[in-house]
């Protein structure tokens, strides 16, 4: 337990520093993605070991996705119109 | 001992945590919301009997049918069946003590009024003109009433929808008693439970898009405004995945509660029960995907409307389906036409056209010549009023026995549920050839052509008034004088809460029930509880 | 110590985090609607996004994404005494997560206070242009919503360890409810901070 | 169309409106057969299985999979259809045909509409176009939304601030039609409107070819309207002083100077109105020197001399 919370907390360390240096790089938009992608995974990994997904519910878990289900409806649909004007 | 004996102090009142009296305190507070918007509306109507604008001036009809849209959505609509009905029965029909967590709920309580109270300020202030739909720049920018005031009334109350949407959700899943499995549990459960999902993702999207109005109003940042660099269709996409959804808020409850009196004075089972269990949950799910039918017009792109276009008819569907279970419902019935199954056959019928309505709105070439006239006013008075307010009628009617213990008068009952009926009909079915003629709404004078429609409209609100007096007459009346209720007056067959006394144990039963036998939809549940 | 309305305690225990994560849902479409603002007012004004941008201070955006998770990670370890049943362990842990939480609270101020003396608050005083002056209200509103999340949760953190030395809560179940509001607050920071700090390229 | 004193349905004026009136009908009888089947099956039921008919109710079905699957799928089919017929529609609506004969701009703006004509005219609330000729509209708001409609025509689109939007038609019927603002924008909304008249071709070209009004105070009535000015000159209206039979009568000043407004106190006022503020007004009017010129300010004048005297 205290070595998956150590671990878990270094490769957050590491990823933080993954993005502070790409953003030096200049990728554009890329770098943007880059780094929400990053995000998500960082977000995936206190989700799954400090929020306990991993050994939560199936009830819970959907709780966790319906959000982020829901922020895609929102998402998807609004720039459906705003890139096709 | 029932709930309503105990301390009856305005302090045990107010401190409250058991649900039913919560309920109590919802009604109360809702009625004197929906007699305001009704004021207001009564206003509009006499106003517009004439072409010309000869009553109030433009600035006043316009703040009068903004207080009646803010007030009757937001106010009243949301919360009437869930915060009442709702609030009293889900926990008894599923065996519970109280709902997972009563604090939270008596906090809803204060935290809608303090909004209710926040708009009534506005209103007091001077009003707002913007409409209840707020479309930006005008409310951003150009107007100079007290949108931001408004606003943090409306932002206020969503905290009550969304607490109690928590609640619902949890107490549903976690609060079931011994063999209340999902496919056992009444519809009107289902109905609470698809509307609290809404509530709980929807609304804070409102709350985002208040905030940022009064930004856009305070600061001057350019965020729906194009004059500072903005974008105005962003605003009515962020209000609409709100407020559409917002709309099933306010109908999926009036399912619930007419899948339960159907039944009951049909005498038999619901037909269907597991399709409309899982249409409601479709409906609150497909609903959520349909918000930019309300922007055929608005200069959204073509290709959105027609994604939009399409899914608004994939969800009439689950609506439809609802619509021809409770009909099979009636075969090989034993039919009792009491007032609560007035008002049921009443809401069907009225929540089909409004439906059906729908379709033409859906349909994009039919809606750009519709959109913003009183074809929509119509529908959705027919869906809002026609609808839910019939059920929600319906079901106070059929549970006040429950909730008070003592019977109503039945032929006077029947009088009024008429009287709305006929007079429903009567205001809103001309405004349907109003607004495919071409009156636009909102429109506080009208060119004398539309006279003789808006004639008849004025006339139906006058007899629909009538019909909303009398029930507060004799439903007061029989809070003191009313005949004593048996446990099931109604002899209905399914749901726990006519299982226990009326008016209700504090606890709800006086020992928790056990649910044994077949599923529901095979057999009546009541016959299979254990108490 | 069990309410009235639930039968046991696993019922308890099991509406209750239930009830957290309903809460967390919505909490995330609050800021998922800030968040489809801000990402079209970055389509509309790219070049201003990224040149006010700039402005922020880079390093000490990841300090505080280093303090923040770091907290969180304490925060874990908190809970996880916690459900052991170390109430002492706990309250100190969950001391030292809200000391964390201040600092980070504490960098977030200064540098607040930064961009309110160059004049980069929106309104009438705001030194830039349109697009600019978009950036920094979401700026200010996301990272303030933020901020008033973590203040909550800093207090309801003190309160719970204040309480956990004196009177052990009932099997660790606010502290797990704390734990998991916690993290969130935590994790909604991993977005904020490459959107508002990291959008444009240093010369 | 009218039934007795009951308007029932809409003039048919222009070419796209029997499109989108068919696909109105379509969903009209589609929906009418779901309505009535559940009228007639509710009706029936009430009446044969009322309690204590004697009819047969042993062993009353709770689910029939097949029917509940036919009654999900004939309705889908269905409305898939009505998309169809709408889309389609709404493609035609909605897409500028190549080719026009007549472009015009449109501007909204509280609480009116103005339209520029190819050759330099401009009416205020009003439009005159051509019978059966492709008219299109290139419409964008100087404030808030509005939305333009015109019933008769079935076609509406929202004119929005900071964007253009489009719109077309094709008149078919010779006459007035009204012209709404259909978005809500403000306190005179219900006031945002006016006409759209469909003349003949001939009589369109005569009217566009025409000179401008020949009489000063014709062509003053017409920039009267075209600047806007009767949105505060006007009888009800309390911004700005009444104009009505006010050449040579005395007009009390800000300052508690009277002076008798002649010719020369109408010029000044409309170039630098700031300069002799009528007492009870404030400085609100902008002024027009440079945007008016010498020949139209007496047309004007020749204009605010006629107001007030009965023609």
């Amino acid at each position: 337990m205290i070595f998956t919370y150590w671990m878990v907390w270094l490769v957050l360390m590491l990823l933080l520093g993954l993005t502070v240096w790409l953003s030096s790089l200049s990728l554009g938009m890329w770098g943007t993605l880059l780094a929400l992608l990053i995000a998500c995974i960082k977000a995936l990994l206190v989700a799954v070991f400090y929020m306990h997904l991993r050994h939560s519910s199936g009830l819970i878990r959907l709780a966790a996705g319906a959000a982020l289900l829901w922020i895609t409806f929102l998402f998807a649909l609004s720039w459906a119109d705003f890139l096709s004007r | 001992m029932s709930y309503l004996t105990g301390p009856p102090s305005l302090r045990a009142w107010l401190f409250t945590r058991d649900h039913k009296r919560i309920a109590w305190l919802y009604l109360i507070t809702i009625s004197v919301f929906f007699a305001i918007g009704g004021l207001a509306a009564t206003l509009m109507r006499i106003e517009l009997a004439t072409p010309a604008g000869d009553l109030v001036q433009a600035d006043i009809y316009n703040r009068l049918f903004t207080l009646h849209g803010t007030v009757m959505v937001w106010l009243f609509l949301i919360p009437a069946i869930p915060n009442t009905l709702g609030n009293f029965l889900l926990p008894m029909m599923i065996g519970a003590r109280d709902v997972a967590f009563p604090r939270l709920n008596l906090l809803s309580w204060y935290v809608f009024s303090a909004g209710g109270l926040l708009v009534l300020w506005s209103l007091l202030a001077g009003g707002v003109d913007t409409g209840w739909t707020f479309y930006t720049p005008y409310s951003s920018t150009y107007t100079n009433s007290h949108v931001i005031l408004m606003a943090a009334g409306i932002f206020v109350t969503g905290f009550s929808s969304i607490f109690t949407g928590l609640n619902f959700m949890v107490t549903i899943h976690k609060m079931r008693a011994p063999g209340m499995t999902w496919f056992r549990m009444p519809l009107f459960c289902w109905s609470m439970y698809a509307t609290s999902l809404i509530m709980v993702l929807a609304t804070p999207v409102l709350a985002c898009t208040l905030v940022l109005i009064a930004a856009e109003r305070l600061f001057g940042v350019g965020i729906f405004d194009p004059a500072l660099g903005g974008d105005p269709l962003l605003f009515q996409h962020l209000f609409w995945f709100y407020s559409h959804p917002a709309v099933y808020i306010m109908i999926l409850p009036g399912m619930g509660v007419i899948s339960e009196i159907v039944p009951c004075f049909a005498g038999r089972p619901i037909f269907g029960y597991s399709y409309v269990a899982v249409c409601s949950m479709a409906i609150a799910i497909l609903g959520f995907l349909v918000w930019g039918h309300h922007m055929f017009v608005s200069g959204q792109s073509i290709y959105a409307g027609l994604i939009f276009s399409f899914l608004s008819f994939l969800v009439s569907v689950p609506s439809g389906v609802k619509v021809f279970n409770w009909t099979a419902s009636l075969y090989k019935a034993s039919i009792r036409l009491e007032t609560p199954m007035l008002y049921a056959l009443g809401f069907v019928g009225l929540f089909t056209i409004g439906g059906l309505t729908g379709l033409f709105l859906a349909t994009l070439a039919v809606d750009v010549h519709l959109h913003d006239t009183y074809f929509v006013v119509a529908h959705f008075h027919f869906i809002m009023v026609g609808g839910m307010l019939m059920a929600y009628l319906g079901g106070l009617h059929f549970w006040w026995p429950k909730m008070t213990g003592r019977l109503y008068n039945e032929s006077l009952g029947k009088v009024s549920a008429l009287l709305i009926f006929l007079g429903f009909n009567l205001t809103f079915m001309p405004q349907f050839l109003l607004g495919y003629l071409g009156m636009p709404r909102r429109y506080h004078s009208y060119p004398p052509e539309f006279q003789i429609y808006n004639v008849l409209s004025s006339a139906g609100a006058t007899f629909l008034a009538v019909g909303y007096l009398l029930p507060l007459v004799y439903l007061t009346w029989s809070l003191f004088r009313g005949q004593r209720a048996e446990e099931n007056p109604w002899g209905a067959h399914s749901g726990l809460e006519w299982a226990t006394a009326s008016p209700p144990p504090t606890h709800n039963f006086r020992e928790p029930p056990r649910l044994e036998g077949q599923e529901w939809g095979a057999a009546p549940l009541l016959s299979s509880v254990r108490l | 110590m069990i309410e009235e309305q639930f039968e046991d305690l696993e019922q308890q225990q099991q509406a209750y985090s239930l009830g957290m994560w309903i809460f967390l849902a919505s909490e995330l479409m609050l800021f998922g609607g800030l968040f489809l603002a801000y990402s079209l007012g970055r389509f509309t004004h790219q070049t201003e996004f990224a040149q006010a941008s700039l402005d922020m201070k880079r390093m000490l955006g990841a300090l505080n994404t280093a303090v923040l998770l770091t907290s969180s990670t304490v925060m874990a370890f908190a809970v996880d005494r916690g459900e052991k049943g170390n109430w002492k362990g706990a309250a100190r842990l969950l001391l030292i997560t809200a000391f964390l939480g201040l600092v980070f609270l504490g960098i977030k101020g200064y540098e607040w206070h930064e961009e309110f003396l160059h004049f980069k608050v929106p309104g009438p005083h705001f030194q830039g242009d349109a697009g600019e002056q978009l950036f920094f209200f979401f700026y200010f509103t996301l990272t303030g919503l933020h901020a008033f999340h973590l203040s909550l949760g800093v207090l309801a953190v003190l309160t719970c360890a204040g309480l956990a030395r004196y009177r052990p809560p009932a099997e660790g179940s606010p502290i797990m409810m704390l734990g998991l509001y916690w993290h969130l607050v935590d994790l909604l920071w991993f977005f904020l901070y490459p959107l508002l700090y990291l959008i444009g390229t240093r010369p | 169309m009218k039934l007795g004193p009951f308007p029932i349905w809409p003039e048919l004026a222009a070419r796209e409106a029997a499109g989108v009136d068919l696909v109105t009908l379509l969903v009209l009888a589609i929906c009418s057969f779901f309505a009535l089947g559940v009228l007639c099956f509710m009706v029936f039921f009430l009446v044969r299985y009322r309690q204590g008919s004697p009819a047969d109710r042993s062993d009353p079905p709770t689910t029939n999979h097949k029917l509940e699957i036919s009654w999900i799928l004939l309705p889908t089919l269905l409305s898939l259809g009505i998309f169809w017929a709408g889309a389609r529609e709404y493609a035609r609506l909605y897409q500028l045909p190549e080719t026009t004969d007549l472009a015009l701009d449109v501007v909204g703006k509280q609480w009116m509409w103005i339209v520029h004509y190819p050759n330099g005219f401009k009416e205020i609330n009003r439009l005159h176009v051509p019978l059966g000729q492709r008219v299109s509209l290139r419409m964008i708001s100087e404030d808030v939304i509005h939305s333009f409609y015109v019933p008769d025509f079935r076609v509406k689109h929202d004119v929005l601030p900071g964007r253009y939007t489009y719109l077309w038609f094709e008149p078919t019927q010779v006459g007035q039609f009204h012209l709404f603002c259909a978005e809500f924008c403000g306190t005179s909304h219900a006031a945002m409107g006016g006409w759209v008249e469909v003349m003949k071709p001939e009589d369109f070209r005569r009217w566009q070819e025409g000179p401008q009004p020949g009489d000063p105070a014709q062509r003053g009535k017409l920039l009267f309207q075209q600047y806007g000015c009767q949105g505060c000159h006007q009888q009800g209206q309390l911004a700005a002083p009444r104009l009505e039979n006010l050449l040579g009568s005395p007009v009390t000043l800000e300052s508690g100077r009277t002076v008798v407004a002649d010719e020369d106190y109408i010029r000044r006022s409309i170039v630098n109105p700031n300069a002799d503020i009528v007492a009870g007004f404030q400085a609100l009017m902008p002024g027009y020197e440079g945007r008016l010129n010498e020949e139209q300010i007496l047309d004007l004048t020749a204009y605010v001399r006629t107001m007030g005297k009965t023609p």
